[in-house]
């Protein structure tokens, strides 16, 4: 178990000793021979799932393992929203469930994550879509979510560079979360590594699950390039590589792996102070507390393993931003890249248990899994250490897809790629 | 990326839209209801070669079944699905 | 106001020149789509050839036959054959082929604009993803691609000053502004024209 | 203030840095910019930097976290320090690197992120803090209270962040882009580059050679070699002159490859105007090509490395080999005094360059355990102290160096005086565009480097020059050589020429390097100065050193908890000293260590340039239908519906609102008659012996005994038993069929029909192809709409009621003899048609309606009241068909048929898609008739408390019904068919109210269907 908690005072005490005192993060565990309950993924989904199981389920023969380097994956990718604005009564409680945590979550953790609640605007362009945000912000109001619609002149006064005047697809107004906002990505992985680590969970980084072992119908442990790890449970929190690791234990899964873009432009002296989504395009943005602006669009749209994506997208998603907002056209992109998502055939997560005993699913994320992380492994904690689903993750079963109970938000049926 | 069209030759993109894997066989109307279900919802969805239909839309509106290397975007073969077997 | 129907032009502007460039307007011409049912595909290229001198080719490349009569392939099993204004193509396939093609009349869905001149290459280069150098896209060569965003049929009409593209008349006016637009940006530096 | 620097640069006037000619500026001409305000002299082909120089100017910028003062570190792209906005207004350019500006006359430019001034700026006090402001500070504080993180802690840290501001209007300038294709191109004209260019075009291929810089040669125009006994910037003009004379040959200048993608497509930005005040008339400022090369030769050269020493950030402390760049190309040397600091031979050469343009060399430090003979030689010939084996242990000099304290071989230190030290720690090749695949780099001990791993250059790409790894000139003409001809080679497009070309004569020599990073010892790391690795974040040694102690040894969560590596320049001269220091501190090496991928773009691409043309009403092209600019004649107000713009409205003069005109056009058509354009519906002409099987398998109704002559409606299900779409198809003939689709779904439907012939039921005998632009269709509908189409409609056609009747379809001819189609349908529930005339034909066929309607009181009427009539009827449209529903929740379930295959049927029988406890489709009527209905209002039983739970279902679609006298609206409703009559709580919490509303049938006007049959 690592260092001390995080204070005034501590700070106080390393600045005047040079910070020679500060202790990593989170041990570098070497694997133990068996585990009550082994995480595969040290991404946010699992750290957290692996701290919420020791700090919530009393659980703490528990092992997160990573096949590289904790928050490699797409909680170091992704573009660092959070919000709640969902539509369907199966999404609504459980991202609203994780919006909650997000708001206790540097002082339950002692971990500034810059949890920053600057609002999520959506914007619409015309009645239809107006209706659709009407519908959704009352599903969140009836939900106990905030959710404001704001007219163009409320938009005007929130964002005033927007393109009101020459625009193709004029702006009417906006959904807003103001609880919505952004959350520094990476802090979110080490925070929860931190956390977890000091509650006695063991982060194995380096070691790749290869095989999984069965008998009898239930896991007894994995294969890993640091030898054999015995579990009496097996957590799958590896989002974009769900299918490839579930294959090891014989299941197929109604996922697909594609690449989503992500982009940050050079810092700027701050100007956007909330997160705002283009309804006529694939744009949406945000700016950094280092004033970079983070955005995004589309996914490519083809099966892809690769973190990276292709120009088409990167057009799509400029020719987005610069009809949004045209004064950005001198500012310059840093730096673009790309994360694997789990797209899943209806666009909505999997947190349930598998045909093989002690086997259990975390997956389908699609691209909302970032700001899901907490709630997801709460949840998945709950599921592990209970075997029943927490109350907010009911309809994230498995078996959805082959009974019709789909959560199919855009409605687009069963296919990933159009989620 | 690049796909070369059997009929159109090597175009771009955003040429293209993708449908996934090509390998899935719609059942017949009697076969169980697993199939089914697995024909709509389930995917091997490999890391490596894969085989998947892309649709010429902006092109000649061909369906085309493609082998392609989902980790490294490396296209082995482009054909009409007209000349490979039917999903 | 007359009782009859009268043909409105499909963009405001039949015509718009910059420097040694012309983006024009061609006047309308039948364009008719003949698609062979199974088994019919040598009927069916063998009638085309009897009525219009063309043949139906695989290639992209435009036959040109006697009477202003054309065919090219305008998709997977689709050839667009066209001929001048008030023939009747359209009937008249119809009747030859005889249930072996489906015959369908083009004639309104799209419109072609002419671009001419010095540079037309490197100004249909800012709009059309692909390669255009003569080699490879010479004259009566067709490409089915996108102008920008914009689904269009190109057609080399003399290489590097010639091309032709034929587009959805919802979308000519559209792709008129978008040529217009790539006309005035001028011709790049680097470009041999 | 020092002020001794102040009277010096005061001193040196205007060109006092300028010792003579570059080979890339033209001194015979003059032109002017200003800096901060301060107007310069400069000249064509001088960078800002370079002209700043000139002047004396050493200050130019400030970093980002501490606000240090800082100068121009380099001559390039990968420059760290000088950012500065560039031009004004609306075409503002923050972060624009001094080292890369072209100058142009009347360049104006300030220097960023300082207040008030950049001699004097407030927050260079956030140095003092620097104690406590270690990486990963951020982390571990600003937690208490909860609550002030947005409201006290983020907004001050907010206040200082970013460096240069965005322009406050849209950008004025045009970007657009193009596509080139080629079989080879060459990214970098240096020698290598060159070189290949010139073996690739010999060979026959077409060649696209890039550079990013103005001017082609690379490091040629920046030393002084002599290459064939000319300097070396004279062979590359030579190269250039040839190679443009060659026809297979393209040179882009001013054009960086910023990006490798897939299938050997790169992205580069050419700046077509940035060298000039205004772009001209028409031209874009930037345009963007997709280069598609079958191979591509890397050809990038490299990037010199600082060393890590304390307060090695000062102005005047800059990059040997840009040293050198400025006095060669330039004509500009930056410093009178200078220390040239180095751990290979190449950072030797800056001493002779020096020496020739004036300046005096105090002092040479070498890395090396012994002096190099080379070293002594230039020692001894420029009266340099030498000192080897001794490291630069600090610097002096508040705005600028005026001194260094080097200490020695025994670790006695020397403050020497100085006001240029030029810094070498050896030559990283710019490998950025061969990881952009992912395949991370290797390193190589000899040259203490990272050089493109051997699988980077597999089947089309090449690397050449210094870029490979070759650190002499001689190599990099012979690799260039080599790439350029084997590139060509697997092109397997060349002419099969003879390889005749050879490398010039050059007088080279070898390069030596000791991996010496920093001059720190251990005290130094942990307390002393500032040593920097990391320039423009601020990251120190001991950032570096604290965050391996916390664990953060990988070197990703060095780079995201340091933030190294992130900044405008992404690290191009600070990560492989950081990772170097990493290893050190870990006791790694640095291949056990590794390097993070270099992601794309290779440099900062303005967003703008990216986007194109294509912006403000050119964003995405508009679909006009061919009554468009008659609507626009009759004053309509028009609606975007997907592309298409289609009329909503239609006001009149004296209607006080949108409303009474709506109003107006429902009324219009429910007692007379009215029309409205329908070509945007989806129309696709279906030919073939088995049209009839395709339709039964597309739809889930029955198609096989539709007479000729006839239409239907039909819903079609996606494979999953969900709503795919919904339209009408009559049957023209017996082969022939034309299907109509909802406008928003035309060209997924069109994608689907091609799926299923092609991909499931090829051995259909059915052909297809789209109509939706080939007919302009017209909808007529009112009770007086058959007295209108008649006068249309040639008169050997019986109109009748029992020869035409409801649904019925015929293609007919108008006007004496025009081929146009008449549908016998209806979406209002009136009598109507829908009648289709070539679309050339349509604008006239609208204005004919009007006349010929005249008398019984037509009008057009829009989308909004066709909508509003489509409610009345209760007809589902997007709303309702929104992929959520299933055939079940629109009351069709009966429509399934049980005696055929069709997409959907097996999904669609699920019991999750028809349990009568879905939300099903129902008719809404507020018990006030006056009180509105919200779409996107919830359902709740009556009195329900507002919450989650109590919520059954939501208004889809809502408007005033004039016919009615009442708002109406479509909805969905949990068990909705059992629950007629029941009075709802509507609750819409957005606006704050709660209104009642009854259920009722969802076809409010003419249930019976008397007037559509009328």
């Amino acid at each position: 178990m690592s260092g001390e908690r995080y204070s005034f005072f501590s700070l106080l005490r390393e600045t005047l000793r040079g910070h020679t005192g500060w202790k990593p993060a989170w041990r570098k565990a070497a694997p133990q021979k068996a585990y009550d309950i082994v995480i595969v993924g040290g991404g946010g989904h699992g750290l957290a799932t692996a701290y919420y199981l020791a700090r919530r389920y009393g659980l703490t023969k528990i092992a997160v393992v990573e096949k590289g380097w904790i928050g490699g994956g797409n909680v170091g990718r992704n573009t660092t929203i959070v919000r709640s604005n969902y539509l369907l009564p199966g999404n609504v409680p459980f991202y609203e469930q994780s919006m909650k945590l997000w708001e206790g979550l540097e002082q339950d953790i002692n971990y500034n994550a810059m949890v920053s609640q600057r609002g999520v605007l959506n914007l619409f362009h015309n009645d239809a879509q107006r209706n659709a945000y009407i519908r959704r912000g009352n599903a969140m109001r009836l939900n106990g979510v905030d959710a404001e619609l704001l007219n163009r002149e409320a938009v005007r006064a929130k964002l005033p560079f927007l393109d009101f005047d020459n625009a193709r697809f004029p702006i009417q107004g906006g959904l807003l979360q103001r609880r919505g906002g952004t959350v520094r990505h990476d802090a979110v992985a080490w925070g929860y590594a931190r956390a977890a680590d000091r509650l006695g969970v063991d982060i194995i980084e380096n070691c790749e699950v290869q095989g999984i072992r069965v008998h009898d119908g239930h896991v007894t442990g994995l294969e890993t390039t640091r030898g054999f790890i015995g579990a009496r449970k097996i957590g799958l929190a590896c989002a974009g590589n769900s299918s490839r690791v579930a294959a090891m234990a014989g299941l197929r899964l109604p996922i697909e792996s594609h690449v989503l873009q992500a982009f940050v432009s050079e810092g700027l002296k701050p100007f956007i102070d909330c997160v705002a989504t283009f309804g006529a395009g694939h744009f949406y943005v945000s700016q950094s507390d280092k004033g970079g602006l983070v955005f995004g669009g589309d996914i490519d749209g083809y099966n892809s393993y690769a973190q990276r994506g292709n120009l088409p997208v990167v057009e799509d998603v400029l020719e987005g931003g610069m009809a949004l907002m045209p004064r950005i056209g001198r500012v310059r992109l840093l730096r673009q890249w790309g994360g694997i998502m789990d797209m899943s055939m209806d666009g909505s997560p999997i947190i349930d248990r598998t045909s093989v005993g002690g086997l259990y699913l975390n997956a389908g994320w699609c691209y909302g899994g970032f700001k899901a992380t907490p709630a997801s492994g709460l949840c998945f904690a709950h599921l592990l250490a209970r075997d029943e689903p927490h109350a907010v993750a009911t309809a994230y079963r498995l078996d959805r897809f082959g009974k019709g109970a789909v959560i199919d938000e855009k409605g687009m049926g069963a296919q990933p790629n159009l989620h | 990326m690049r796909l070369t069209c059997p009929h159109c030759g090597p175009r771009g993109l955003e040429e293209f839209s993708y449908r996934g894997d090509a390998t899935v066989r719609r059942p017949s109307l009697e076969a169980p209801e697993e199939d089914w279900i697995a024909y709509v919802y389930l995917r091997d969805n490999p890391c490596g070669a894969h085989k998947e239909l892309w649709y010429h839309g902006s092109g000649c509106r061909a369906w085309l079944v493609v082998e392609r290397n989902t980790l490294t975007h490396a296209v082995h073969s482009v054909n009409a699905v007209s000349v490979e077997d039917a999903p | 106001m007359a009782e009859v129907l009268l043909p409105a032009l499909p963009v405001m502007q039949d015509r718009v020149t910059v420097g040694a460039l012309t983006l024009a307007l061609l006047p309308e011409q039948e364009i008719v789509s003949v698609r062979p049912f199974k088994g019919h595909f040598e009927a069916v290229t063998d009638t085309v050839r009897k009525a219009l001198g063309v043949m139906l080719s695989d290639s992209f490349q435009e036959e040109t036959g006697s009477g202003g009569y054309a065919a090219f392939r305008a998709g997977h099993n689709q050839w667009f054959c066209r001929g001048p204004e008030g023939g009747n193509l359209t009937a008249r396939l119809a009747t030859l082929c005889d249930g072996r093609a489906s015959v369908t009349n083009q004639t309104d869905s799209r419109v072609r604009l002419l671009l001419s001149g010095g540079g037309a290459a490197a100004i249909a280069a800012k709009l059309v993803p692909v390669d255009l150098h003569p080699s490879g896209f010479e004259t009566g060569r067709v490409a089915l691609t996108l102008a920008g965003h914009i689904p269009v049929v190109l057609i080399c009409r003399e290489p590097r000053l010639h091309y032709e593209f034929m587009v959805f008349r919802s979308l000519a006016q559209s792709l008129f502004d978008d040529i217009h637009i790539a006309m005035n940006g001028g011709i790049p530096n680097s470009e041999r024209v | 203030m020092s002020r001794s620097l102040f009277r010096g640069l005061a001193q040196a006037g205007g060109r006092a840095f300028r010792h003579g000619g570059g080979n890339g500026i033209d001194t015979d001409r003059q032109i002017r910019f200003t800096f901060d305000g301060t107007s310069y002299v400069g000249h064509p082909g001088d960078t800002l930097a370079s002209a700043l120089l000139a002047n004396g100017v050493r200050l130019v910028g400030r970093s980002f976290k501490y606000h240090r003062p800082r100068g121009l570190l380099s001559a390039g792209p990968e420059e760290p320090n000088a950012l500065v906005e560039l031009r004004q207004g609306p075409w503002r350019e923050p972060n624009t690197r001094a080292t890369v500006a072209e100058l142009f006359d009347g360049l104006v430019a300030s220097s960023q992120n300082r207040w008030p001034s950049l001699a004097v700026d407030a927050l260079g006090v956030n140095g003092l803090f620097s104690p406590v402001f270690t990486a990963g500070f951020y982390y571990k504080t600003f937690m208490w209270p909860a609550s002030f993180w947005e409201k006290v802690y983020e907004p001050i840290i907010r206040r200082a962040a970013g460096l240069g501001r965005a322009a406050e209007e849209a950008d004025p300038d045009r970007y657009e882009k193009s596509n080139a294709f080629c079989d080879v191109l060459v990214v970098g004209a240096g020698p290598a580059g060159l070189s290949a260019a010139l073996a690739a075009a010999q060979s026959g291929v077409q060649v696209i050679l890039c550079e990013q810089d103005s001017l082609a040669g690379g490091r040629l125009r920046c030393d002084a070699t002599l290459i064939d006994g000319r300097p070396g910037w004279m062979w590359a003009q030579d190269a250039e002159r040839r190679l443009s004379e060659m026809p297979n040959v393209r040179i882009m200048t001013r054009s960086c490859v910023f990006a490798r993608y897939d299938g050997g497509t790169y992205g580069v930005l050419e700046r077509v105007s940035d060298h000039l005040a205004t772009p001209q008339d028409g031209q874009p400022r930037q345009r963007l090509w997709r280069v598609v090369a079958k191979q591509c030769v890397v050809a990038t050269g490299g990037i010199e490395r600082p060393i890590i020493f304390p307060n090695n950030d000062r102005p005047g402390i800059m990059l040997a080999a840009s040293v050198r760049t400025y006095i060669n190309r330039f004509g500009v040397v930056p410093g009178r005094r200078v220390i040239v600091y180095t751990n290979n031979s190449d950072g030797l050469r800056t001493v002779a360059d020096l020496q020739r343009a004036g300046a005096r060399v105090v002092a040479i430090v070498e890395a090396s355990a012994h002096p190099s003979k080379a070293a002594q030689d230039l020692a001894s010939r420029s009266g340099a102290k030498l000192f080897a084996n001794a490291t630069i242990a600090n610097t002096f000099g508040r705005l600028g160096v005026t001194a260094a304290v080097i200490r020695d071989n025994y670790g006695k230190e020397h403050r020497l005086g100085c006001d240029l030290i030029a810094v070498s720690g050896g030559w990283s090749p710019d490998i950025a565009l061969t990881t952009h695949h992912g395949t991370r780099p290797v390193y190589r001990d000899d040259i203490a480097a990272f050089v493109p791993a051997p699988n980077a250059a597999n089947q089309d790409l090449h690397v050449a020059g210094v870029a490979s790894g070759v650190m002499t000139d001689r190599d990099a003409f012979e690799s260039g050589l080599a790439a350029g001809y084997l590139a060509a080679g697997k092109t397997g497009c060349g002419d099969g020429r003879e390889q005749t070309l050879t490398s010039p004569s050059v007088v080279d020599e070898a390069y030596d390097i000791i991996p010496v990073w920093h001059g720190l010892d251990a005290e130094n790391m942990r307390r002393a100065g500032k040593a920097f690795v990391d320039f423009q974040n601020d990251v120190t040694a001991k950032d570096v050193r604290l965050a391996a102690q916390e664990g953060f040894q990988s070197v990703e969560h060095l780079k995201r908890y340091t933030t190294l590596g992130m900044a405008t320049d992404q690290g191009k001269t600070a990560n492989v000293n950081a990772l170097a220091l990493l290893a050190e501190i870990t006791g790694r090496t640095i291949p056990q260590t590794g390097t993070t991928l270099i992601r794309p773009p290779v440099q900062p691409v303005a967003l703008g340039a990216l986007a194109g043309a294509h912006r403000g009403k050119h964003f995405k092209p508009h679909r006009l239908p061919p009554t468009h600019r008659w609507a626009e004649e009759q004053g309509a107000v028009f609606t975007d519906n997907g592309l298409w713009r289609r009329a909503q409205w239609y006001p009149r003069a004296g209607e006080s609102n949108w409303l009474e005109t709506v109003n107006r056009e429902v009324q219009t058509v429910r007692n007379g008659v009215g029309f409205c354009d329908v070509t945007t519906l989806g129309k696709i002409d279906l030919q073939g012996p088995d049209v009839r099987t395709f339709l039964d398998r597309l739809y889930v109704n029955a198609w096989q005994k539709l007479p000729v002559g006839r239409a239907r409606y039909g819903l079609m299900l996606r494979e999953d038993g969900f709503v795919f779409d919904d339209g009408t198809t009559a049957r023209l003939s017996e082969n022939h069929y034309v299907m109509t689709t909802t406008t928003a779904k035309a060209a997924s439907v069109m994608q689907h029909l091609e799926f299923c012939h092609q991909c499931l039921w090829p051995e259909l005998d059915v052909q297809f192809i789209s109509v939706t632009d080939e007919w302009a269709q017209i909808a007529v509908a009112g009770p007086r709409s058959r007295d209108v189409i008649r006068q249309i409609v040639d008169p050997e056609f019986d109109l009748s009621n029992e020869a035409f009747g409801y649904m019925a379809a015929a293609e007919v001819t108008v006007y004496g003899g025009i081929n146009a189609r008449l549908f016998r349908l209806s979406f209002s529930g009136e009598l109507a048609y829908e009648i289709a005339v070539p679309a050339r034909y349509g604008d006239s066929l609208a204005r004919q309606l009007m006349r010929v309607g005249a008398p019984y009181g037509i009008a057009p009427y829009g989308t909004e009241a066709l909508g509003v009539m489509r409610i009345e009827k209760g007809h589902p449209a997007g709303p309702e068909l929104n992929g959520q529903t299933t055939a079940h929740d629109l009351g069709m379930g009966r429509m399934l048929s049980t005696k055929k295959d069709f997409i959907g049927r097996r999904m669609a029988q699920r019991e999750a898609l028809t349990d009568p406890a879905r939300a099903t489709l129902v008719g809404l009527q507020p018990l006030l008739p006056d009180a509105p209905l919200v779409s996107g209002a919830h359902l709740l039983p009556k009195g329900a408390e507002a919450t989650a739970a109590s919520d059954q279902g939501w208004i889809a679609s809502s408007a005033w019904s004039p016919t009615v006298g009442s708002w109406i609206g479509l909805g969905f409703l949990q068990n909705g068919p059992a629950r007629l009559g029941e009075v709802l709580s509507v609750h819409n919490p957005l606006a704050g109210t709660v209104t009642e509303a009854r259920v009722v049938s969802s076809v409010f006007v003419d249930p019976e269907g008397t007037r559509l049959h009328g």
